[in-house]
């Protein structure tokens, strides 16, 4: 067959990074690779920024995203999605020994800071009255307000939070009560009608499901099971 | 009515080498030109005299289509300057490649100059040679090398114009004018900021000219050179021909009641 | 040195560098043609050029970006018939070139204009054509008071190359992006990629200013 | 595309365009305000006198408008300093963080451009405003000037336009600009094509609409390029 | 020798308005000026004549500091135009503030008349006087359009100057200089572009100014002009002041034989 084209995003660790030699690595990146390997395809995974990465599928560039993607309906109406790889939970995120409470009664007049067009900001315009939302493009951008004071707290998807708190800037803070949300499942996204190719992933990957060759690359990264 | 018989004129003679018919033209609500006619031939030298803002330089301006007459009609070496109606009804210069054919063949000096500043005085004067005409570089090198001698620019034939005495920058567009060695010429004051001596110079210089068979059309208030350079002269009054004749009859006897108190005022 | 990063952001600055010079030569025609086209006489002239330059100085630079990659290959796959895949260099280029293009436009229609009327009526009067006369005395010209416009475009175009992430290409600043995440220290690398660019700007600075001496041999200068 | 979600982000995203306007019309007037004196500066005989404006100008115009926003809204909050002085109250607040980069970023840009402007004033015009008396100030006043602010209102018209398009950059700061709120109603919607298409609609209508009122200046700046009056005869 | 004993000259008559002594100039490797002095008092009428490229303008510009001459003094009033040296050895103006009160009180009127084109004419002419001089807008608006209709351009007052014709805007430069009742009046060429009859004007507008007590400094080329108008001439060369007097002796009996020789060639 041909080649295999997987395109991943490259900036958002611990799931898919680019080091210094300009090599993919990341969570995203090993289970492609493991996939690929137990397809016994030749891949190529390129790198793509995140606001082009659904039309560069479309338009062909590459055959499948490998990049931490939540599976939604709106994204259903695009591509399609193998099953889930891992999944993703939402949890808060608080100066260390400063009392929160995560009830949304408690949280009215706070303000709290998201990521922009994440299933955290959209959970807590759902779910919590009152608070005063702010949204960042990245990450890095709520985690900094965060530490600046701007923010009472941050609430974020809990791997990407638990890389963070083991920085030198994150050791000042720590997660706030239970994971509030739990249900976002992260697929791979196939374009619309490529069939085979989802069977052959969704395949692939109950494979290493089963052979602990997920498990290990889980291993790696977290020290809890994150399927 | 003269203008028709104008138009007419039996070419027993040559045929004349500029012809302008009735010229009117108009700027807003503002009629500058009221209809003015004009026939010259080779070695004609025509002066152009009347009173400021009488429209001596709209005339020129019309007769080379840098304004576009509204009305009448040009024609430079037998051959007439197509006019067409644009959607509003005014007039259109019909044909850009004629009319950049027939400038070639008549040279201007602005009454303002109009030199170019980005280039030198030697660039302005072979600019239109070499890029209009096509001409050989070296060749107009050495033709403009000898203009800018003879209005006495050959010192500073590598400054820019804005480095440049006024009188200066008027034998710099004398010099580029006769460049293009054109075979109707067009002067509108050219003696303005030149000082006696250069005066006598520039007669001379459209002396020789006319000796040669170009023809000349030259606005100026200076009586003495218009008297001394003209083979007929003209009288603009309020965009009308006030008289026409040559300077013998004008100065000395003007018919028009209007020419002699222009004339009266002249000190001597 | 930045952990091991700056090969990376060094490339990064090629591409952006390469991409800046492309789409400046692109724009500089677009802006000229556009500028001259906008002083027509004919107003049909006239409305292509204002359609233009309202549509591209409206429109976020992004959108153009991905409108003439992925539009144009799905364009030219209509075209071709068979699948066609649009350069992204290619794409990049000419959408950042048709954007400072439409900004050039209105830096050189005002330059135009400020040229004296009585110069380019001299070069009419000697029989140049409206060509000739743009070419020999008009530009020439425009660029004195042009320039300064441009330099500003040209600026905000090196900073602009960074849209071109999305289709794909490995710019400065997608590059500092990818080695801040990794790091997670985005402050050196967006401040190594800050002085990239003004690197980048010292250069340009130099340019211009040589640029400006010589479009403004001949002219006197009012003094502060 | 969906035309209803098209049509029913256009109430929430005016809201987002009317911080736009308040972000470019502030930044705007501070930024000129800023600029004339720096381009005074830069015109300046004395080469020591030139030089200051000159770092200004090279790193707001070297430097990313969006590294400059970072810099104000999180670099200066990194230090305690900041956070403890008495302008924490400003710089803690997004809005006036905008306001800071915008300005001083546009300003840097349209002091080059009215640099260029005035030194493209014809030399006779500024000789002729001397030889009457005027004072530099007032020769600046009255005739460079107006006469510079003519010859470069095409440029500067771009910059406004530019301006316009990069307070989008309001919204990494939490804004909810016209970006900002498109980005928020996006995250609720899950419709981003038609949610920024109305959002572009916006952003086109404002653009054009300022340059139509650009063309209008313009025309009555430049009344001396149209024919002359209508005088009576 | 001659500039010392008129530096000292005693001041049992009134102080002069204007003297100018040994003023340089140089542009360059090209030495403008080589060494000019003149003194002037009220009413006094000084005409300037030489050939074009002589220095006259530059000199004329000297006078109001337009140019900074390399050495030399100028006193207006009584009053020493003050120069520093700056650290490269070239002289400066010491005193902005000085410079620009004395200028307030020296009109010029410039060979290539430089008129404002955003404003019109009228605006043009009421600049100065009301932001300048701080006067009364209506009071400045009245004088202005006295003077506009004493030089023939009331009907022209609110056209742009680039609607106007040659002699035109050479008249509202006048006006402009007129309007700001400047006690010293510098003209380059302040009839260049007119015709005989508003040369009769203009030279009819000098002697009243002449009459009031005003002093005059006037570059012309028109020997008629100067004859009639000047209570001194004076007749520059490469530089140099060749020769000075009254119009009578240098006009009928010049001593130096360059200005015989420039004299010779007047049209007549
Ligand atoms: N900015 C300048 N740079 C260099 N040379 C200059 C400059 N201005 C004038 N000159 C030179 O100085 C000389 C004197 O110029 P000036 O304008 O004073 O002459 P002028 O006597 O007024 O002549 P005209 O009667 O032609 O106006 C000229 O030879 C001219 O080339
Ligand atoms: N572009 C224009 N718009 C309106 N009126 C104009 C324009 N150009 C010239 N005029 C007017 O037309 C009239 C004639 O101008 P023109 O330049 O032909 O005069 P002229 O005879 O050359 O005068 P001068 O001897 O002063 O140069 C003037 O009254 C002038 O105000
Ligand atoms: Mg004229
Ligand atoms: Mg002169």
């Amino acid at each position: 067959a041909d080649k295999i084209r997987i395109a991943t995003e490259g900036a958002f660790p611990p799931f898919n990074t680019i080091d210094e030699s300009g090599k993919l690595g990341g969570f995203d990146v090993d289970v492609a690779n493991a996939l690929c390997a137990e397809m016994k395809a030749e891949c190529e995974i390129v790198a793509q920024d995140w606001d082009g990465i659904i039309p560069g599928l479309l338009a062909k560039k590459y055959d499948a995203i490998i990049a931490s993607m939540s599976i939604t309906d709106e994204r259903k109406k695009a591509v399609d999605f193998t099953d889930k790889y891992y999944s993703n939970k939402l949890q808060y995120v608080a100066p260390k020994g400063k009392e929160f409470d995560t009830s949304a009664a408690a949280l009215k007049g706070k303000t709290i800071g998201a990521q922009r067009a994440t299933i955290s900001a959209q959970w807590l315009e759902e779910n919590v009255p009152g608070v005063d939302i702010k949204l960042y493009g990245t990450q890095e951008e709520a985690f900094l307000d965060l530490a600046s004071g701007r923010l009472d707290g941050v609430l974020n998807d809990v791997y990407v939070t638990y890389d963070w708190l083991q920085t030198d800037d994150g050791a000042k803070f720590e997660f706030k009560g239970q994971p509030v949300y739990d249900d976002d499942e992260i697929g791979i996204a196939i374009r619309k009608g490529d069939d085979e190719l989802r069977e052959k992933m969704n395949k692939a990957l109950a494979a290493i499901r089963e052979n602990g060759t997920y498990a290990e690359i889980n291993k790696k990264y977290f020290p809890f099971d994150i399927y | 009515m003269s203008d028709v018989s104008l138009a007419k004129a039996p070419a027993g003679d040559a045929a004349p080498t500029l012809q302008v018919l009735d010229i009117h033209k108009r700027y807003g609500g503002l009629e500058v030109l009221k209809g003015i006619s004009l026939e010259a031939r080779d070695g004609d030298v025509i002066s152009i005299i009347g009173s400021s803002g009488s429209g001596k330089s709209t005339f020129l301006r019309c007769i080379n289509f840098l304004e576009t007459p509204d009305a009448g009609a040009v024609k430079i070496g037998g051959e007439e300057i197509r006019v067409r109606q644009d959607r509003k009804g005014n007039p259109r210069i019909a044909s850009h490649r004629q009319i950049e054919r027939l400038r070639a063949r008549v040279g201007m000096v602005f009454q303002s100059f109009n030199l170019w500043p980005h280039l030198t005085v030697l660039q302005n004067v072979m600019e239109a040679p070499v890029h209009v005409l096509g001409q050989n570089k070296a060749e107009v090198r050495e033709r403009a090398e000898a203009l800018l001698a003879k209005v006495g620019l050959a010192e500073r034939r590598d400054y820019y114009p804005n480095h440049l005495s006024g009188g200066q920058q008027q034998r710099a567009a004398i010099a580029r004018a006769l460049c293009m060695e054109p075979q109707v010429i067009l002067f509108d004051e050219p003696t303005s900021a030149l000082d006696p001596e250069l005066v006598v110079e520039v007669l001379g210089v459209i002396r020789n000219l006319a000796e040669e068979g170009r023809t000349m059309l030259i606005v100026t208030h200076e009586m003495a050179f218009a008297r001394d350079v003209s083979s007929q002269v003209m009288f603009l009054h309020q965009g009308r021909t006030e008289e026409q004749g040559p300077p013998s009859k004008l100065f000395t006897d003007p018919d028009s009641q209007r020419l002699r108190q222009f004339l009266a005022s002249h000190l001597h | 040195m930045l952990q091991g990063f700056l090969p990376q952001l060094l490339s990064g600055l090629w591409v952006t560098v390469q991409l800046a010079l492309g789409a400046v030569c692109v724009g500089l025609v677009l802006g000229i043609a556009g500028a001259a086209m906008k002083l027509s006489p004919l107003a049909p002239v006239r409305w292509v050029a204002e359609t233009y330059t309202a549509i591209f100085r409206g429109l976020p630079e992004l959108l153009t970006v991905l409108l003439v990659y992925f539009g144009g290959t799905v364009l030219m796959t209509a075209i071709i018939g068979d699948y066609f895949e649009v350069s992204a260099y290619g794409a990049g280029v000419a959408a950042l070139g048709i954007t400072f293009g439409a900004y050039a436009t209105e830096v050189f229609r005002g330059a135009i204009l400020a040229v004296p009327k009585g110069q380019v009526e001299a070069a009419h009067a000697f029989g140049m054509s409206k060509l000739l006369a743009f070419r020999r005395v008009v530009l020439p010209q425009v660029w004195r008071i042009a320039l300064p416009g441009l330099g500003n475009l040209f600026l905000v175009l090196l900073k602009d190359t960074a849209l071109v992430s999305v289709v794909g290409l490995e710019d400065l600043m997608r590059e500092a992006d990818i080695a801040s995440r990794y790091t997670k220290e985005p402050f050196t690398f967006y401040m190594a990629a800050a002085f990239l660019y003004l690197g980048l700007t010292v250069v340009t600075m130099a340019v211009l200013h040589v640029l400006e001496t010589r479009a403004n041999r001949g002219q006197r200068r009012a003094a502060g | 595309m969906d035309m209803q979600v098209f049509l029913a982000a256009f109430p929430e995203l005016m809201k987002g365009a009317w911080l736009t306007l308040q972000l470019v019309g502030v930044a705007i007037v501070i930024g000129f305000a800023i600029a004339l004196p720096v381009a005074l500066l830069r015109v300046s005989a004395n080469p020591l006198v030139r030089a200051v404006p000159f770092a200004y100008i090279f790193f707001f115009r070297g430097t990313p408008l969006l590294v400059q926003i970072f810099l104000v809204y999180y670099g200066l909050s990194q230090f305690e300093a900041v956070r403890e002085s008495f302008l924490w109250p400003v710089l803690r607040e997004a809005y006036w963080c905008a306001i800071i980069a915008f300005s001083l970023n546009t300003a840097a840009y349209s002091a080059e451009i009215l640099r260029g402007a005035i030194q493209a004033v014809p030399h006779g015009e500024v000789e002729a405003a001397r030889a009457l008396g005027m004072s530099r100030a007032l020769a600046y006043r009255r005739v460079i000037l107006p006469r510079a602010f003519r010859i470069c209102l095409p440029a500067y018209g771009n910059e406004v336009i530019l301006m316009i398009k990069s307070s989008a950059l309001a919204s990494t700061i939490t804004l909810l600009d016209l970006t900002g709120m498109a980005r928020k109603i996006i995250a609720v919607t899950y419709q981003p094509i038609e949610t920024f298409a109305a959002a572009g609609v916006i952003y086109l209508v404002m653009i054009f609409l300022f340059a139509l009122f650009l063309r209008w200046l313009e025309g009555k700046l430049h009344a001396n390029r149209k024919p002359a009056p209508g005088m009576p005869n």
